[in-house]
């Protein structure tokens, strides 16, 4: 029987693999800066999980800071990540990573 | 005991549940403008998520900054890509990315 | 308190992050601040290596007094200083460099924007690199992970045209999605054995299943961000499209501070897999890199992509050896010194030849290579760092590159890893054809027109060369870099946990 | 096209299987930290354990964290030479009404949050951000308009966090302690003005992050 510690760890992998997959497939940026943005939910969900050891006991609060860490620095990210792609749609007219080079889905 | 254990677990059920399909959506859905709407919503659930982990310092900040600023950020970038896209209307007909799916 | 090393070591990181933040306080005078803070962040460096050669063992600071588990320690050993070391020598080079190369020649404001954003970006790096180096726990270097990502993608985008703006989002998302494995991971370990510092991990650690996990997402995730075959389709076109002196930092260091943290914690932390297929798909990997990188730099048109796609060949190399490391870990300290004397020797000749190239496009405006024919007269100085470099890159004796191919072919055959003979030397041949397609370029006699090339300055074009003559020393070094590294190696922490 | 993306598909459904089978199958009585860090709380200075963690345990992490805020502001200002065109909320007098009275609440929120931090849940980043959404909500509406003299400042606020939390790094470790080791008996009060300069600096951060380049003009 699964508890519910396990089961929001899970969720929070599936959540690396949703984001993941939106960032390698999506083409548009906004799209895979929201792809980031869910992966790294799904890491700090799993962080969490693993820190939670039921009503009776306390939780580690080791992950839960180093989750704020994590949750400023992601902000951080989508902020950089937006103002460049919002450059790349003011040089390029659209907010596209196109591939210019070569096909990325290697990952 | 064992009766309230399975209504909490029920709950977390729910409440995972309902994230995941935001997230999904959020990703998938064509216009990206409901897209970010979804989004802040699925930071919403997870702050909740949060309390049910008794990480309340945690839901503040994902309420504040995971979702509610993020959000904010995606939203204003979102009309900033729109407009700039408007206003070049060349080959770029679409103003949004309902092609990205 | 001066003569104890453990009281520089926050030094080396706050001196260029103060720098950093002076730098952009006061943009009227960010090139003060840069200049000041390189002089003493190198003379803190160099300042360490005196003592900890002096001292010949660890430096610890428990940052906060508490220690590992429950606090972070700082950890300078061997590797972390020669890393902290050779980014010291380079970044001399690049502060020089950037000034003559940013200055601004005329008064647009996009030029003194450039020049402006330059020095706080590039101060933020080198504080990024050195807490990086440092770091002796997980999701610390996780944070140090992504102020360098951050500081390298804005230093690529300062040129701010479409094809290098795509190139600097590409790279950013590259970048974010492998720290984010890299984080997963480190939450694996999290969750098998409570700690995040290396050295009590390494104590801790066994062959189980969170373990693999984690080896495996860490690996991918640093590997992407090192730019290994298959990953490396990022950084051609972000390390040839930035400005000169921002490419010679990705190459040069930027590309191995992530090498560097995959090294440390499969030399401790993920040790019990030593013998799993992971560091041998690392080595396999490292071969495909150095034919495929080869290849391409030969097929290339311009000078900076060649140098680029060189960098993809090079990589390669740093990962052969990495199952022999394993095997041997503390005992055997050859092969980790000829992947750190082979890092090395590429940092300086790889940060010579992007600085020479970037003399030329200076010079010359353009960097075709068929624009270079006949420049060795009008540049002789920046000619020669290019094949001065190119020595070292091709590894012809007495080269830095040559003394590190040395060290791993006798490990390798010592094994009997053959076939790393057959790889070492067919790279070797394929880079002296890229180098010497280059150096025929600028020997050809020159076709006429060839009297508009702009003088350089000083600060410019002595850089390179005394970069690519550092690579050459470095053939001398071997038994230093050894008995460096001894200090801390096998890299496990002696207090019990 | 959409055989790599069933590939990738592929793939990623693999890694998360596999990932999250191993997850669930760690056993939930491991060893961790908290047992360690609850049982220094006494000593941090502040009664929150998050808080001792982030400001005292491992202020290291949180000290890099405020350079990497620091960062994404140069960085971005570096990209964006204007402010992006940012939305605008039509300005209806119910919204106007609206934002002016909560924008002082707001700035309560924050503050409170932040005192509450050292010993409740909440925090400087926390109040930061509660500010820092102030801060967005006033751009929006576009109830203010930055003056030249204002735009003078942002730097100075921009660097007070961290300029403190290095200063304090700095005294203590002049003062012959570690780095951020802070005296006991002044570990409160240390932590109070690296949270106050933070707050304050966090506050800034977000709300530029939000305006997205060095606020000059409006581009259109």
């Amino acid at each position: 029987m699964l508890e519910s510690t396990q089961l929001y760890a899970i969720a929070g992998i599936v959540l690396f693999g949703m984001g993941l997959y939106a960032l390698i497939v999506f083409p548009h940026l906004l799209r895979k800066i929201l792809g980031m943005n869910i992966m790294g939910t799904g890491v700090f969900m799993v962080f969490v999980a693993i820190g939670y050891r039921g009503l009776d006991e306390l939780p580690d609060p080791v992950p839960h800071a180093l989750v704020i860490t994590g949750i400023v620095v992601a902000v951080c990210a989508t902020g950089l990540a937006l103002a460049l792609a919002t450059q790349i749609g003011i040089k390029t007219g659209t907010a596209r990573l196109t591939p210019d080079v070569e096909e990325d889905d290697g990952s | 005991m064992g009766i309230t254990m399975t209504i909490i677990d029920l709950l977390d059920l729910v409440l995972i549940i309902t994230l995941l399909v935001c997230a999904w959506y959020a990703l998938t859905t064509p216009d990206l403008f409901n897209a970010v709407i979804i989004f802040i919503a699925f930071g919403l659930l997870v702050a909740l998520a949060w309390v049910r982990l008794q990480a309340p310092d945690v839901a503040m900040a994902e309420a504040a900054v995971g979702s509610g600023l993020t959000g904010a950020l995606l939203l204003s970038s979102l009309s900033a890509i729109r407009r700039l896209q408007l206003k070049q209307t060349d080959q770029h007909a679409s103003p949004d990315d309902a092609t990205a799916k | 308190m001066v003569a104890d090393i453990a009281f520089w070591l926050p030094l080396i990181i706050l001196v260029p992050l103060l720098a950093a933040i002076g730098a952009f306080l006061f943009p009227r005078h960010s090139f003060r601040f840069a200049f000041i803070g390189t002089l003493v962040t190198a003379a803190v460096v160099f300042g360490s290596t005196g003592l900890l050669w002096q001292d010949k063992e660890v430096a610890r600071h428990a940052v906060g007094g508490w220690g590992a588990p429950l606090g972070i320690d700082m950890v300078l050993d061997g590797l972390s200083m020669l890393m902290l070391l050779l980014t010291a020598v380079i970044g001399l080079a690049i502060t020089s460099y950037a000034r003559g190369y940013f200055l601004p020649k005329n008064n647009s404001s996009e030029s003194w924007h450039q020049y402006n954003y330059f020095w706080p970006l590039w101060l933020f790096l080198w504080a990024a690199l050195n807490a990086l180096f440092l770091s002796g726990d997980l999701f610390n270097l996780y944070v140090t992970l992504e102020l360098l990502g951050f500081s390298a993608v804005a230093l690529t985008a300062l040129v701010r045209k479409p094809a290098v703006l795509k190139a600097a989002m590409r790279y950013l998302l590259v970048s974010l999605s492998g720290s984010l494995m890299y984080l997963l991971g480190v939450v694996f370990l999290y969750a098998g054995y409570g700690t995040l510092d290396i050295a009590l991990l390494g104590a801790v650690a066994t062959n189980t299943p969170e373990l693999v996990a984690a080896a495996a997402l860490i690996t991918v995730g640093l590997v992407m961000k090192t730019a290994l075959f298959p990953f490396h389709f990022w950084l051609p076109p972000a390390h040839a499209n930035a400005a000169a002196p921002v490419s010679a930092l990705l190459s040069a260091l930027v590309v191995k501070g992530s090498f560097y943290i995959l090294l440390r914690v499969w030399l401790v932390a993920l040790h019990p897999l030593a013998d799993t297929f992971i560091p041998q798909l690392l080595s396999g990997l490292g071969m495909a890199a150095i034919i495929w990188g080869s290849l391409q730099a030969m097929r290339q048109t311009q000078l900076k992509m060649l140098v680029a796609y060189s960098t993809v060949a090079q990589l390669g190399y740093l990962f052969l050896l990495i199952p022999l490391l394993l095997r041997g870990r503390g005992d055997d300290i050859a092969p980790l010194a000829g992947i750190v004397i082979f890092l090395s020797a590429h940092a300086l000749a790889k940060a010579a030849a992007f600085l020479s190239a970037g003399n030329l496009l200076y010079a010359v405006g353009e960097d075709r290579l068929s624009s270079l024919d006949g420049l060795t007269r009008k540049m002789p100085l920046t000619l020669a760092a290019f094949g001065v470099a190119g020595v070292s890159l091709i590894a012809l004796p007495p080269s830095g590159g040559f003394i590190a191919k040395w060290l791993m072919l006798n490990v390798a055959l010592e094994h009997g890893y053959w076939w790393l003979m057959i790889v070492v030397i067919g790279g070797g041949l394929m880079a002296a054809v890229y180098i010497m397609r280059v150096m025929s370029h600028l020997f050809l006699e020159a076709r006429g027109h060839k009297s508009d090339v702009k003088p350089l300055p000083l600060c410019m074009s002595w850089p390179p060369f005394g970069l690519a003559v550092l690579a050459i020393l470095l053939v001398f070094t071997g038994v230093l870099v050894t008995d460096m590294l001894v200090i801390g190696a096998p890299w496990l922490l002696e207090v019990a946990p | 096209m959409t055989a790599g993306r069933g590939f990738v598909l592929l793939l990623i459904v693999l890694l998360v299987l596999v990932l999250a089978g191993i997850i669930a199958l760690v056993t939930p009585d491991k060893a961790r930290l908290a047992d360690l860090a609850i049982a220094n709380v006494p000593q941090s200075g502040v009664l929150n354990p998050v808080t001792a963690v982030l400001l005292n345990f491992r202020g290291y992490d949180t000290l890099l964290e405020v350079a990497v805020l620091f960062l994404a502001i140069v960085g971005i200002w570096s990209m964006a030479r204007h402010a992006r065109v940012w939305i605008k909320i039509p300005d209806t007098p119910v919204l106007v009404v609206f934002v002016r009275l909560l924008l002082p609440l707001m700035v309560i929120a924050a503050g409170y949050l932040f005192w509450l931090g050292a010993d409740f849940p909440g925090g400087a980043f926390q109040g930061g951000a509660v500010l820092g959404g102030m801060g967005v909500l006033w751009v929006a509406a576009a109830l203010w308009q930055p003056p030249a003299s204002f735009r003078r400042l942002l730097r100075p606020l921009l660097s007070l966090g961290i300029l403190a939390f290095t200063t304090v790094a700095l005294l203590t470790l002049f003062m012959g302690y570690n780095l951020l080791q802070y005296p006991p008996a002044q570990a409160k009060t240390l932590i109070i003005i690296i949270e106050g300069a933070a707050v304050l600096s966090i506050g800034a951060t977000l709300t530029l992050l939000f305006i997205g380049g060095f606020p000059k003009k409006r581009e259109d």
